[in-house]
């Protein structure tokens, strides 16, 4: 197995090979449109190592973390939390931050709730 | 704890013919691993299993004995389990009452079809027993061999 | 009492019920008071006694006694009715051959109970009430029955008298009582205290079967342990593995059919506490299955060869140990 | 002393590749009482077999032992072996150093050491052997079948055709299964009721038939040959034998509003009911948790139009105990309860339905007379969405089954055919995980759908349904053409996975039959024997075993009357010799063994023994009834004194095994 | 009854209302809520890698807490009872995660998950019970038609959360019957709203709210409640105004007729 999908399946505790291909995770993701590659894709292409250009892709950003795909999957496969692992991989290296703190206050609104913001540092920064 | 790595636990596994015996052979089928230390006995029913053979497997130096039948309310004798699994409970609780390490003995249902069962409890049960290494708080130094 | 008794005795010898009557007579010392069989008045007044060293169980006698022909009277303690009973529901006792009567009890004595209330040199003892009168070779001293009795009675669980014909004395009840005590304390040992302490107490064993030959439930016509076809035979305490197997399945084979009378505490000469083995398995049928005294009903089934579908699993032994 | 030979088998490699079988046979070959030992490649072939026979005669052995698979395999082809060559067959013992030995571990060393420990423990077993010779039983030549769909209805007609009488009891009203709620038939396309009502009327027609319909088995006793049962008939309020089902009463019964399960729920029947017109027995019975006479003892319509006098309000359930020779489960399968997957919807809109609700929209006996219309407003439909596998291939938990349900691939593409067939203006999509279609005639049948019918077959599953405005927007994944799918459909149909029918469970633990764990019955031998249970004299039919489509059943259901045929057609059963024995020299009397003898197989006698000087002692002593007895062998463990013993399983041969491994 | 209550931060500011009108409501039905001293915030995101300790820590920390006082903890804000419960069964489920925790905060006695976690309405639910909550109603809120968004926090994962049916939930709606409003059932109830991407994405967060609003409006609701912040805001913010949002506790206020003394 390849370095980046041992760390990935490792830190997710997601074991790709358990999926049987059914796309009922792409079917029940809200945000399909925003992403270059879909859940079921990351499954497949963690489990063949295509793990850079996962990294590369925005849709990792575009997650809602709305764990439909893992509710719904037949197979508990887990596909939110692929996506997270390989978030984290990306964030962690130096400097590939996604969101900077001097970002932040371009995108306030004095409604919005500061878990928002929270949980956006949690997760696209170190 | 330390655990001894070069122990090899003997351990006797009694298996009802109708449930457990197929469990094991199941878990044979599908090539599910668990150490060489567990060797099986045969016999008709959980209930035929004696407390004589127990204190007999432990005389003559097993460190661990397993009583494997079929799941209650699906004993192929209808009630033979049933019967098993209070004579089972008391005997445990009175080895257990004369200190004799109450992890040394264990009764486990698996049917004809938890191969994968039988093979994760065996594998746990050698666990167990080989941490708490070898039996002698009720063992026969005139049947060691060495 | 005894005179009651004896009275009793020599009724049913003359007017027929019985061709002879199983009672209890001194031995060697009077506190070795033995099971006797009389077929005459003179026997009787002779040689029959009752009095509080009257501990013997008599029902076990009756399995052969009933099988004699003609019919045997008997006098039962209430917890020697418990026997009684058992016995019958295990077809071993034939009930119509046998005249029991019941003897009410006010606990029976231990000579080490009196001897360890300080009292040496006993020549004799008295009944007087509560109290018990005590002829030494230094004088006589009043001790009170309390004190003296033995273990089994100082927990009596029950003066009620079972399944006889007739009743000497007042018919008594169920009673509270604190036998599984000290099995609790056992119990909240740590493993290695259990083992040393049984260890210390079965090391002792000289394996003189007095426990199994007095043994009410021990009846069977051959025992495993003489039997060089079971497996299990063994005639001397060889090592600690066969003392503890000759008394882990000695309390098996009773587990369930036991009473719980304590005659084989009272005649080891090692003093080990086996009731302490078949309180545990009492106590144990109790907690997982329901309470269950063997011998109180004709009907109950007994504990191990009964069921419910929702018994605990074995492995409720691992879970409910108090030390790790 | 015994003279013993020992067999090692290699099979092929399965065996010797992780046990040294050279090694093996040298071992034994030393153990006492072993006067030869060898190893063969298939000891199991005419070779191997031929092998031991000669040996047996040229050495004058007195016992064998087979190192192999499973005894649970080739147990009984040994001891067969065995008995040509003249020894007896209980002489033989088998050590598993296959399935308990070579295919679990993989260090050799260590597999070869645990083959000789368990050749050695046989070794010992077979010193303490004693030949033993098989009682005899009888057999009631009657057989019972549970379950009156198309599975129990071929079995009972088979084993009726043969002569012998059967019984079927039927749950429901009447027989007839799940067959009769489908309204065509793949890949034939043929009507369901036209070939099973016929079928029906033969089962109610044989004279060897008796159908207790409306009843449901209460307790099993006995054992092969000899079974006891109790059936309960359950009060139906009418009387059987008079009703003439003429259906007066149905239409006269003011209480209309009962759901309908026959049409599942989707119109409604009366509180008095035939289920449907072919039904069989064709009598009404009245549904108590509506009938308001029964309820509150006012109205009695129903009595006053029969004309027949057939409605009796007082009727009670009745307990019927019944012999026979030989068992046949054919309880069958249910759809799964669609509650856990309500991201379809399901419970959200009418318009969602399962694949056997739309069987009966699209029957001519359906609530709709045939015409495919939406449930919820009547409408005719133009999108239909198919989504198959709902609740297959979960991987377990308490949301959907492991298995594949078999069936809806093909009748999903029989839905689809139709629909387009019928009605050409819809459009049809069927979301598949795979389309499995082996079968004879059936993969061309699926591509007839797509090809012929123009059906859309998309690869993907749907994700999301939401009701909306009178639609259903289905959101679905198009694996293959790599888009998310947004369909607004008029109707949703659930592929709902199917699962045994809930009465099996209790039913297994009443016959002792076993089950896997998702509650199908379990075959003897999944290959060899998949039409018996492991319980002599019980045997499976139809989708109890398995999910099964109905050619399949039809032929298991032939497979377990040639079976029950085969077991009645003895007068005798050879009985296992392997039963308890009491020595009555050492027995108590005590009947604890009786007490936990689950057939009563133990009967006391008062026997005379000599007592010391010359008397004689009258006795009470167990004795075994070695027909009745199945040698379970919880006598001799609740017998204290060890008077009572097991046949081939004895203490002194246990321990001995014991002895060997421990040493 | 007496429960440890674990606010969050968002309720100490933006989502005020959510807090104060519950409090009120529960003071209301004799229920008392003992804000845990010293919490800190929950984390915001359950950590879904295993490896991730450090951002557990608060959460174990307010468990703990609780734990030693021997009392239930009470959540009320979607995101904190999803992060929170998940952090508990990790404790109670996860040898790593346990250990590795407890080594780090080095708390008097370790921590093993042994604290129940519950969210408000589970209290609302089964300790007060719908039926009773029913007979405290003063102002029933007859003749609204109002649908529940559940959106996803406090759902899924159904195995962990064990909160409802992850698909065909059925709380709010009881909820609503009890302060005798008319429950509205649409299927977008149990999607997201993509408040997440509020950030990253704000058109997809418009899309998507604009898509939940119009399946409950199509189903006859007039009004939504929820007990999310987030969703609230991005219902109401990025909804464009089409039905009015309001949290769960509000009605509830308003119901058991304390609204006006809680403001």
């Amino acid at each position: 197995m390849n370095h980046m999908t041992e760390i990935v399946t490792r830190i997710s505790g997601v074991n790709p090979r358990k999926c049987m291909k059914c796309g009922k995770c792409t079917a029940a993701c809200p945000a399909y449109d925003e992403m270059d590659y879909h859940p079921h894709q990351f499954v497949d292409m963690v489990e063949t190592g295509r793990l850079e250009e996962l990294m590369n892709s925005r849709g990792i950003y575009m997650c809602l973390s709305c764990f439909a795909c893992l509710e719904r999957c037949p197979r508990s496969v887990e596909p939110a939390k692929l996506i997270e692992a390989v978030r984290l991989a990306v964030v962690r290296q130096q400097g590939r931050n996604h969101l900077k703190p001097e970002q932040i206050p371009a995108l306030l609104d004095p409604d919005l709730p500061q878990q928002a913001i929270t949980s956006a540092f949690r997760k696209y920064r170190k | 704890m330390q655990v001894n790595e070069t122990f090899k636990p003997t351990v006797v596994a009694f298996c009802c013919n109708w449930c457990s015996y197929a469990g094991a052979d199941l878990a044979g089928t599908n090539r599910l691993q668990y150490p060489a230390d567990v060797k099986i006995i045969r016999i008709p029913c959980s209930c035929r299993l004696n407390p004589l053979f127990i204190l007999r497997a432990f005389q003559r130096g097993a460190d661990g004995v397993i009583l494997c039948g079929c799941h209650p309310g699906d004993c192929h004798y209808t009630t033979g389990n049933y019967y098993a699994r209070r004579r089972m409970t008391l005997l445990f609780s009175m080895l257990d009452y004369l200190g004799i390490e109450r992890e040394r003995t264990r009764v486990e249902w698996v049917s004809a079809a938890e191969g994968a069962k039988f093979a994760e409890t065996m594998n746990d049960f050698v666990e167990t027993v080989t941490r708490l290494g070898e039996n002698r708080r009720l063992e026969d130094l005139r049947c060691k061999s060495e | 009492m005894q005179e009651r008794i004896k009275a009793k005795a020599i009724e049913l010898l003359e007017s027929g019920v019985c061709g002879r009557v199983l009672g209890w007579k001194t031995g060697e010392f009077f506190y070795d008071v033995t099971p006797a069989v009389f077929e005459s008045r003179e026997e009787i007044e002779r040689d029959f006694v009752f009095g509080p060293f009257c501990g013997a169980n008599l029902s076990k006698y009756l399995i052969a006694e009933s099988r004699k022909g003609g019919k045997v009277g008997a006098f039962l303690k209430p917890c020697d009715t418990y026997s009684f009973q058992q016995l019958q529901k295990e077809h071993r006792i034939l009930p119509e051959n046998v005249y029991a009567v019941g003897v009410q009890c006010g606990g029976m004595c231990d000579i080490d109970a009196i001897r360890a209330a300080g009292i040496k040199g006993v020549l004799d003892v008295e009944e007087q009430g509560d109290s018990l009168l005590v002829h030494t070779l230094y004088g006589d001293k009043s001790l009170d029955r309390a004190a003296a009795l033995s273990e089994r009675c100082r927990v009596c669980k029950s003066k009620k008298i079972l399944g006889c014909a007739e009743l000497i004395g007042e018919q008594g009840e169920e009673q509270p009582s604190a036998r599984f005590e000290q099995v609790a304390e056992l119990e909240a040992m740590t493993p290695e205290e259990r083992f040393a302490f049984w260890r210390g107490e079965l090391s002792r064993c000289i394996r003189c079967n007095a426990c199994r030959n007095v043994c009410p439930a021990c009846s069977c016509e051959k025992c495993v342990f003489d039997n060089p076809s079971s497996g299990a035979e063994n005639k001397a305490p060889a090592n600690s593995f066969e003392e503890n197997l000759f008394h882990i399945i000695r309390a098996f084979h009773v587990a369930g059919r036991c009473t719980d009378c304590g005659e084989c505490s009272r005649v080891c000469p090692q003093h080990i506490p086996l009731h302490l083995l078949n309180r545990k398995f009492i106590k144990d049928i109790n907690e997982l299955y329901g309470p269950y005294q063997a011998g109180a009903d004709m009907d109950a089934k007994p504990p191990l060869v009964n069921f419910q579908a929702d018994d605990p699993e074995p492995s409720v032994v691992r879970e409910r140990g108090t030390n790790p | 002393m015994q003279k013993i030979g020992v067999f090692v088998c290699w099979c092929g490699s399965n065996i010797a590749a992780t046990v040294d079988v050279q090694a093996v046979s040298d071992a034994l070959a030393r153990e006492p009482g072993v006067v030869f030992s060898t190893n063969y490649q298939y000891m199991c072939s005419q070779a191997g077999q031929d092998m031991i026979q000669e040996k047996i005669r040229e050495l004058g052995l007195t016992g064998v032992v087979v190192c192999s698979c499973s005894p649970r395999m080739h147990e009984a082809t040994f001891r067969k072996a065995c008995e040509k060559a003249g020894l007896n067959p209980y002489m033989v013992e088998i050590a598993n150093i296959r399935e308990q030995c070579s295919w679990i571990h993989k260090d050799k060393l260590s597999g070869t050491e645990k083959a000789v420990l368990l050749g050695k423990a046989a070794v010992a077993k077979v010193h303490l052997n004693t030949p033993l010779t098989a009682g005899e039983s009888p057999v009631t030549k009657r057989a019972l079948v549970i379950g009156g769909g198309i599975a129990g209805i071929q079995t009972a007609l088979d084993i009726a055709e043969a002569g012998f009488p059967v019984d079927i009891v039927e749950k429901k009203p009447t027989i007839g299964g799940k067959m009769t709620q489908i309204d065509k038939t793949f890949p034939t396309l043929d009507c369901a009721a036209c070939i099973l009502t016929p079928k029906m009327v033969d089962a109610a027609q044989n004279e060897n038939i008796n159908i207790l319909s409306y009843s449901e088995v209460e307790a099993v006793k006995g054992f092969v040959g000899n079974f006891t049962v109790t059936i309960r008939r359950k009060a139906r309020f009418v009387d059987e034998t008079k009703c003439t089902g003429c259906g007066l009463c149905t239409e006269k019964c003011p209480q209309k509003k009962v759901p309908n399960e026959f049409n599942l729920g989707l119109d409604t029947r009366r509180a008095i009911y035939i289920p449907f017109a072919q039904a069989v027995p064709k009598a009404a019975a009245i549904d108590p948790n509506y009938c308001t006479m029964l309820k509150t003892g006012k109205c009695g319509v129903c009595s006053k139009v029969c004309t027949v006098g057939a409605i009796d309000y007082q009727q009670k359930d009745e307990l019927l105990e019944r012999e026979y020779g030989a068992i046949v489960a054919a309880t069958g399968f249910e759809p799964i309860s669609m509650d856990k997957f309500d991201e379809f919807a399901y419970s959200q809109s009418p318009d969602v339905v399962t694949s056997l609700e739309f069987e009966r929209l699209m029957n001519a006996a359906g609530p709709t007379g045939g015409t495919l219309l939406r449930p919820s407003d009547g409408t005719h439909p133009h999108t239909l969405v198919f989504v198959q596998c709902v609740g297959s291939r979960c991987d377990g938990g308490e949301k959907g089954k492991p298995y594949c349900s078999k069936i809806c691939c093909m009748y999903t593409a029989k839905h689809a055919m139709l629909t387009r067939e019928k009605y050409p203006d819809t459009e049809v999509y069927v979301f598949y995980i795979d389309v499995r279609t082996p079968g004879k005639n059936f993969d061309e049948f699926y591509r007839r759908a797509v090809e012929e019918y123009g059906v859309h077959y998309v690869k993907g599953m749907v994700g999301k349904v939401v009701p909306e405005n009178g639609k259903l927007k289905v959101q679905a994944s198009d694996l293959l053409g790599g888009q998310q799918l947004h369909i607004d459909a008029d109707m949703v149909v659930l592929a709902a996975a199917v699962e045994p029918d809930k009465s099996a469970r209790p039913l297994a633990t009443m016959l002792t039959a076993s089950m896997d764990t998702n509650d199908f019955f379990t075959e003897a031998h999944p290959k060899l024997r998949p039409v018996e249970s492991p319980t002599a004299g019980v045997f499976l039919s139809g989708a109890c075993q398995g999910p099964k489509d109905i050619p399949e059943t039809v032929a298991q259901a032939g497979a377990a009357a040639a079976k029950v045929i085969g077991l009645l057609s003895k007068d005798r059963l050879t009985c296992n010799p392997c039963v308890a024995r009491s020595d009555e020299l050492m027995c108590n009397g005590c009947s604890a063994c009786e007490k936990v003898c689950p057939y009563g197989a133990i009967t006391y006698i008062d026997k005379e023994f000599r007592g010391p000087n010359r008397t004689t002692l009258l006795r009470r002593v167990a004795q075994v009834n070695p027909a009745v007895c199945q040698g379970c062998g919880a006598c001799t463990v609740a017998c204290p004194s060890g008077a009572m013993d097991l046949q081939g399983f004895s203490n002194a041969q246990i321990m001995a095994e014991v002895d060997a491994i421990c040493k | 009854m007496t429960y440890s209550y674990f606010p969050g931060c968002t309720l100490k500011t933006k989502g005020r209302d959510l807090d104060i009108w519950g409090r009120a409501a529960m003071e209301a039905l004799g229920v008392e809520l003992r804000e845990l001293p010293q919490w800190q915030c929950c984390g915001a995101v359950y950590p879904q890698a295993k490896d991730e300790i450090a951002v557990r820590l608060s959460a174990v920390r307010a468990l703990a807490s609780a734990g030693e006082l021997g009392t239930d903890l009470v959540t009320l804000c979607s995101a904190c009872h999803h992060v929170i419960k998940r952090v508990n069964r990790d404790m109670r489920t996860d040898e790593t995660i346990r250990s590795r925790a407890n080594t780090y905060l080095q708390l008097e006695t370790p921590y093993a998950g042994e604290t129940k976690v519950l969210h408000y309405l589970e209290v609302l639910r089964d300790q007060v019970g719908f039926d009773q909550l029913q007979k405290r109603v003063v102002k029933p809120l007859t003749g609204r038609k109002i649908g529940a968004y559940y959106g996803c926090l406090l759902l899924r994962p159904s195995g962990e959360m064990e909160f409802d049916d992850p698909e065909n939930p059925s709380i709010l709606e009881d909820f609503l019957r009890a302060i005798g409003a008319e429950p509205v059932v649409y299927a977008m109830r149990n999607e997201c709203c993509g408040g997440y991407t509020t950030l990253e994405n704000k058109p997809y967060a418009v899309k998507q709210a604009g898509r939940v609003l119009e399946n409950a409006a199509s189903c006859g609701a007039e009004e939504l409640i929820t007990a999310c912040p987030l969703c609230l805001y991005n219902l109401q913010v990025n909804g464009g105004g089409k039905l009015p949002v309001r949290y769960f506790t509000e009605l509830l206020a308003e119901a058991l007729g304390v609204k006006e003394g809680a403001v």
